[in-house]
């Protein structure tokens, strides 16, 4: 994963809705909206993610990822091998090499 | 071959018969978990809730540890298209309550255990759970669909019980213990069983091409590779037996996330106990079981789908 | 429940049975296994060695899953301190051979696979690897010490047949698919067995106070919490599934450490294909299967201790 | 861990030769050698890290560790997840931060 990247990965029915992809990396230059010049600063949050996930990454149903501007009941967002509630969750400045994993409880048995 | 030589020097008087001693010996030479373990082991009742794919596996791996008593819960009979992956049914068992079943392949597989294991082919209820999960102190949750977990989910919290929870789905696999030393509960993760009812049909699987009218729910319910069940099962029971033994757990405040595609073991920290929790937070408002706060068995009821398809 | 209804809209002409499509349903519709993934399986010839606690675990998710024919090897009979991990035996089969009752259960629980499991209650020797690795595709060794380990390596090897490997003792199981698409073979990694002989007798347990003469091997050889090989031959099974169906497996040059006690899964990358190796490598010394290159056993005759301990 | 330290640890029965402990954490400062006052660069290989090893850590039965200078065979040695052969072996180069894993192969079941 080149340096300056965040990796994102989706497991547990979630890559479904991403083409079945189950591993991104998206370069911090990605976040940039040319819509928002003002937008300077250059950290990022867990919400600008998902907005970009929304927006261009996204391919299947969006009612099953979002709700609002928050994922879907369901969906637990894990940075960095931790529960984002550990980490600050939407508000977490997201840093290159940062890993974002997207991981829907199953309850199939 | 007596007691003495086996252990380090030490003897023990040991209230464990020689039949037993040499039933676990290769269990009982290993330091941390020797003869306190087993006896701890033995006085401990474990109730099983879902005797399927997960809850075969976790089942023969706890009689074979030599639990001192296991009540297996199943209103379930079994079907020709759950051989492949609940291991211990055989097709001549098919029709035959699947709790009955499992209870009789596991007296058979540790006659020592202290007393025989016990089968209730009967739903979980908002009318039973409590009392059951009153009398275990070990409580396994091997069952396959919203409403059951959060039904148990409730009861350990509401009786002050850890609840070893494993789910399989596909290719994938989840592992964690609930309301253990402080650890999150169900609903510290996700109040609303309801807003998961609707997405645990959606989310696992989306409307393939050309299947409109079938609803996944049915089929993807129960759609995994067959020896996903037995491998998450399997690190199930031993979580219990730790749990019983009085050894550390390894999975309490932290999630296992096995893809057996890429043959890969997630592992993560969970967030705390969640105060605002409407069943273990400082002000709860759920205080007994009751369907209200339950959802429903299955996203679309399954007479509703069966009906669709004609089954 | 005819077939179209279940694939994604596409129709196969398949050589599977209805009876097939509804037992393995669940797996069918998963489009990575699919339709493809059953067939090849069905069509896949498995060989297990050991029917102890990985064997048990290992044949009955192979079983399970379809796979078209199954030979069980081991000459073993099955001991009341087997029991507790070899978690199909049941008491009254004590004294049976081990892999006659294996495949009994087996074929129960699977009664349609193409070919009945095949049971040998024999040894495995120089004299019949070879043979039995030449006639099936995928093999597994489920055994238990240096010797056969390293005879079922050079076979496949001499044969160019993947070895889907796994082991278990105390709290600790390994796994790793030797001898596929370059990755190692076990002399890539320890060419010479017998060093590994008076090392596996020593190193995987130093001598306790107070048990000077006892030496460890026949203990420790044994010694294991019975969850952890059902947990190995579980994993093993699953990557044996992979392979026998054409999909990718995930330990080729990658091994698992597993550590019971603390529930962490371990991967790492091991190195390439040695070309020195004595029997993989480019100018291989070892062409025939032959005791001098395979080491004794066990590191003290199992004999001579059995004496010394007087069992 | 200290980012000044080398992770060591020890798995598949090796701990035992260590009063069964399973990692430790060695700093830097640990492999400087009074008695050798020349060796002044400051890089240390993993030949170094057996030294140390055997000087002050081992507890037990050398023969079951050491075999001459290297590893008795049978025990793999794992630096930063990768089979220490892809590394350059014994004379691999350390740095603060590393991960370095001996592990015995197992051959019960
Ligand atoms: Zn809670
Ligand atoms: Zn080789």
């Amino acid at each position: 994963m080149p340096p300056r990247d965040i990796r994102v990965e989706f497991a547990g029915g979630v890559e479904l809705l991403f083409d079945n992809q189950k591993q991104l990396d998206i370069p911090i230059s990605k976040f940039h909206d040319p819509s928002h010049p003002a937008k300077e600063n250059l950290t990022y949050t867990v919400r600008d993610l998902l907005q970009l996930l929304k927006d261009r990454y996204l391919k299947q149903r969006l009612e099953l990822f979002l709700q609002g501007d928050n994922v879907k009941p369901g969906i637990l967002v894990v940075i960095n091998d931790c529960d984002w509630e550990l980490m600050g969750g939407p508000d977490y400045e997201l840093e290159p090499g940062d890993r974002v994993v997207f991981i829907s409880t199953l309850h199939g048995g | 071959m007596e007691f003495e030589r086996v252990e380090f020097g030490k003897t023990y008087t040991s209230p464990l018969t020689p039949e037993e001693v040499n039933h676990y010996s290769r269990q009982l030479v290993l330091p941390q978990f020797g003869v306190e373990g087993q006896i701890k082991l033995k006085n401990t009742s474990v109730l099983l809730v879902g005797a399927g794919g997960l809850g075969c596996s976790a089942a023969i791996h706890l009689a074979g540890s030599g639990v001192g008593q296991l009540t297996i819960v199943d209103h379930d009979r079994i079907e020709a298209s759950n051989l492949h992956r609940q291991i211990l049914y055989r097709s001549e068992d098919v029709g035959r309550y699947k709790a009955e079943v499992l209870v009789e392949r596991c007296s058979r597989s540790n006659p020592l255990s202290r007393m025989a294991p016990v089968a209730l082919c009967t739903a979980l209820t908002t009318e039973n759970c409590l009392e059951l999960v009153r009398n275990h102190a070990v409580i396994l949750d091997c069952t396959d669909n919203v409403y059951a977990r959060y039904l148990l989910n409730d009861a350990c919290v509401l009786r002050g019980r850890a609840l070893v929870s494993a789910s399989a789905l596909k290719f994938d696999g989840q592992l964690t213990v609930y309301n253990h030393q402080g650890s999150v509960c169900r609903r510290c993760l996700f109040p609303d069983p309801m807003a998961l009812q609707a997405q645990s049909c959606d989310d696992n699987g989306v409307m393939g091409p050309g299947t409109q009218y079938l609803c996944w729910c049915f089929v993807r319910h129960r759609c995994t590779h067959h020896a996903v069940p037995g491998i998450m099962g399997s690190l199930q029971a031993m979580e219990a037996i730790k749990l019983a033994s009085g050894m550390a757990v390894s999975f309490a405040g932290v999630q296992l996330h096995y893809d057996s595609l890429s043959g890969s073991f997630y592992r993560f920290k969970l967030r705390p106990r969640n105060p605002d929790c409407p069943v273990c937070g400082d002000k709860p408002s759920i205080r007994t079981l009751d369907d209200s706060h339950l959802g429903t068995n299955t996203c679309w009821t399954r007479q509703e789908l069966k009906a669709k398809l004609d089954l």
